[in-house]
């Protein structure tokens, strides 16, 4: 049952196409590092749709929380976030996790991204006299460090840039081999999902491409709104704009529109 | 003298026998020497140690170094009050709903303190390896970050003579006091707490001090009936402390949710004037009170029961 | 290709789904690979995965490579019976109060075994390394004795970076299989055991592959219930397999002790004859008896109560 | 209560003696990491006697048991040894301990033990074609490396030589400073109890000597069940026979005479 408040099936809010366009990149039986907002939604909306036996762990320490609708945890560091776990754990071991390879996909959402996925959100500015201190990396560096990284953001200038000023979780670094060359043997960025368009890598280069737009959505709107030039996919295709299924379902766990509005 | 050797002599000259240590929150803020590094358990809004922080402050501390898992606005009261300087951690903000700490930002872009970063693993492998009575651990994140090369003076990278791979070695972290806030222990320190653990067992075991604050003292009896609830044992601890609703306004696992009405408030109290709207709330929360009870009395009954219910209905799930 | 990144494969490849995995013990054994290095839970007399190396000895099975932290008459099984032919762990023998294993001592004196000495907490960091995904952990023992120089092909000494001081880097442990016996276990794998704990939370992250024999089979709402209690989670696991009195004649923390008449008899058995006596014992408890619960009624229903109210006491204590 | 079947307080058995003497060095306050038998019981006998605050470790990870009298534990990794503990943890985090440096003493009982105190519970005869394997070192090795040990053992020529065939545990190597020249910068063994004397070890050389003897023992005979010359130390003292408190107790605490007899 949908609260009056929703608006109707055949609208919705960025926030709603985001989870929805994420959600389906999701297939079944992954295990999902996912951070709250959006990446918890949409991890949620796919067990929800067609992943059912999909695994969701957050950074406090929870192993398969089950979200009931409504009750969608402000943080990943609370009780609230353990409501029907099949495990909690210390943190360092649940990061541990990530560096033993049983984590599919680390979700994040981003603050500022550049051209080889490196993810900023730590520092605006010179790091040594700040514009602005950003709350840092978390478990950000080590889910991008070690697993395959899915990203969520919006599309702005000012957040895809060509270079982030300070890398605070690690892409491809400088492109090609310069990731495998620091160190980083597995994972890396897969995935970006904007409220435009999806993008990805090119196998080599490393370099960001779009790959997907969404219904609507010129390539021309997208480089208008991106920091740099961004590179195109072989074959772009247009998304399926959100179902009345999906959004029936996104709608119905967050009633209270926390993260949808 | 090794570096060993010096931890070894300082654990060997601890008075480490069964013994009751269960004293006031004045008593145990006098165990925190100057300069001490502090070490916070908890993580973010959950078993924040706030009551002896509430302690510490009133005690007159001043430019402590802590280190933490996460910091939310217990981080923030630490740079106001002056009672810390530094703060090694992952993360700091109040919490994501509240956009990013003004208060944090102010400390940190006026260069008045410092919010050395570390990743979230490397954090809690530091405290394990500390715990472990090892100098490091290796990892295999952090490396071709500028988190990393902003710490890199403190790490050494390694290839690993068995496999070829890079590695990187984080140094143990070995606090002079923790700070740990549980829902029971015992007056001899053996501390059970529920669900969340966060870094917490391996906290007592890395630091050279430990401070317990507890929502309830239980009988030694009750704690040997189920030892394998016990998280820590007694000999890691040197006070005991019993501090009812002791993370006001943070959470206690299956005891209390955060005070969120009370968190946008200092919230709000911050956003204009993040220095005069901190000293106005160390004023009424911290200062002004003459005990933690009234302090909690300042929060207020209606956010303490709402809290109280949130935290319960966990063992409804 | 790297170590590391064969392992991140070999583990991508899993299906580590949320889904039913409860099989037969003979389903289970086929997971068990001719050659695989096969790794024990529990310790000595306690929670050994008895019924399940019942069930490859019975499968044919042979000269494969276990590891556990200590081997009971659990290891002499496995020589006597071919099962295996190298066993990595740190102390071998039924028991103190019987003596010297007079199996073990026939087979490794005879050179047709092999038994390699590790130090215990050795042991415990090389699975431990291995189930945090590092090629090795840096220890502070073993440096000096034979027991290190009988393994130094497999070590590497250190000069620790930070400190000047002297380590040994002992290699992670990754198993192909681990079998490990719990209290109780729902359909996924959800585990929660009581008590002793033993390598028991490393070895299921250490592992490749995971067999859980269980006392009982609960639902997954009872585990969600007290998540706190799940001490490895269901995507390490692979089979599950409900076998009650699993141990037997070994003990299962708060269900039932050692089965000591049954355990004097297998040491009276072997004492005279290691081989003849080995065998005898094969016959009457692996190869006759049709089913496990076949092999438990041959041990004998007497016995059986006596371990159950001993095993049950622990909850008066 | 003393069961009739127990000798009269007047005379003791060697068992009962070891006990004895092994409890008065145990003082009040310290972690004792305990194995079965010998050390476990005299352990708890300090705790009845003049160490109240006493802690026992056992292996199977057992933090500060109660033993209760009549139920001592056949070993130290079945549940008995969990009564009424304080805490239970992995056998790795309480062998941690040990390298954490949390325990004053390692109570182990000996099978060989030689000039410098090292000890063997491994082979007898070449380790490649051994004539006895034994059951090895368990924690021994790590409980030796990593922490201050005393031994009970009986006195025997076969069981004190010259120099183990082979070093499970080590004690002081070749003496001097090769322990410390070997990288292990903690412990190493303090006091040697058997139904003889009481043996230390040089300062500077390292060299095993007598400290003490037993009521009626010489220093003669402690030779003479020697396989290698012991050193004599400035002033050796001679211990008081078990008293009538010390052996009532410790007959309460063992009234099947297990590990007394």
């Amino acid at each position: 049952m949908m609260p009056e408040r929703s608006c109707t099936a055949g609208t919705y809010t960025t926030a709603e196409l985001l989870a929805v366009m994420a959600s389906r990149a999701l297939s079944d039986g992954l295990i999902v590092f996912a951070g709250v907002g959006t990446p918890l939604l949409a991890a949620t909306l796919a067990q929800r749709l067609h992943a059912p036996g999909l695994t969701i762990l957050f950074e406090g320490g929870v192993i398969g929380p089950f979200i009931v609708p409504g009750e969608l945890p402000p943080s990943t560091n609370e009780q609230r976030c353990t409501r029907h776990a099949n495990m909690v754990c210390p943190i360092t071991d649940v990061l541990l996790l990530l560096q033993r390879g049983y984590v599919d996909v680390g979700f994040l959402g981003g603050a500022q991204i550049d051209r080889y996925g490196n993810l900023n959100s730590s520092f605006i500015g010179d790091p040594d006299h700040p514009k602005t201190r950003l709350p840092g990396t978390g478990g950000g560096n080590d889910i991008a460090s070690l697993s395959h990284v899915m990203v969520v953001m919006k599309h702005e200038k000012r957040r895809f840039v060509e270079q982030v000023e300070f890398i605070t979780s690690p892409g491809y670094l400088r492109g090609g081999t310069t990731r495998r060359d620091a160190g980083l043997l597995a994972g890396g960025p897969q995935l970006i999902i904007t409220d435009l368009a999806e993008l990805g890598f090119h196998p080599e280069t490393k370099r960001m491409q779009i790959q997907a737009l969404h219904p609507g959505v010129s390539i021309e709107h997208v480089q208008a709104n991106t920091g740099f030039v961004l590179d195109i996919a072989g074959d772009v295709r247009v998304t399926d704009k959100p179902s009345e299924r999906e959004l029936h379902v996104l709608r119905q766990l967050d009633p209270d529109r926390l993260y949808i509005a | 003298m090794t570096a060993y050797e010096r931890l070894r002599a300082e654990t060997t000259e601890r008075d480490r026998s069964l013994r009751e240590k269960v004293m006031s929150l004045d008593e145990a803020a006098r165990l925190v020497q100057p300069g001490a590094h502090v070490a916070l358990g908890g993580c973010m809004m959950s078993r924040t140690p706030m009551a002896m922080l509430w302690a510490l402050v009133r005690a007159g501390r001043r430019d402590l170094t802590f280190s933490r898992s996460i910091v939310s606005s217990d981080g923030d009261i630490i740079f106001a009050s002056g009672l810390g300087r530094k703060i090694i951690t992952s993360w700091f903000s109040q919490g994501i709903v509240w956009g990013v700490s003004r208060v944090m930002r102010h400390w940190v872009e006026t260069g008045r303190a410092e919010f050395e970063e570390w990743s979230h693993m490397s954090m809690g492998l530091r405290f394990r390896a500390g715990a472990m009575g090892i100098p490091f651990m290796p990892i295999r994140s952090m490396m071709g970050s500028d988190v990393h090369s902003r710490v890199s003076a403190q790490t050494h990278p390694m290839t690993c003579p068995f496999t070829g791979e890079p590695l990187v070695l984080v140094p143990a972290l070995t606090p002079d006091v923790a700070l740990i806030h549980v829902q029971r222990c015992d007056p001899y320190g053996n501390a059970q707490l529920d669900g969340l653990q966060f870094m917490d067992i391996d906290l007592p075991m890395a630091a050279k001090r430990v401070i317990v604050t507890t929502e309830r003292i239980v009988s030694n009896e009750r704690i040997r009936r189920t030892p394998d609830q016990t998280k820590f044992p007694f000999f890691t601890v040197d006070a005991v402390v019993e501090v009812p609703y002791g993370c006001a306004p943070h959470e206690c696992y299956g005891q209390y949710e955060p005070f969120f009405k009370h968190m946008d408030m200092f919230a709000e109290m911050t956003r204009q004037d993040p220095e005069r709207g901190s000293q106005e709330y160390l004023e009424r929360f911290f200062h002004e009170p003459p005990s933690w009870n009234h302090a909690l009395e300042r929060m207020g009954l209606q956010d303490l029961l709402t809290a109280t219910r949130g935290g319960r209905s966990i063992h409804d799930a």
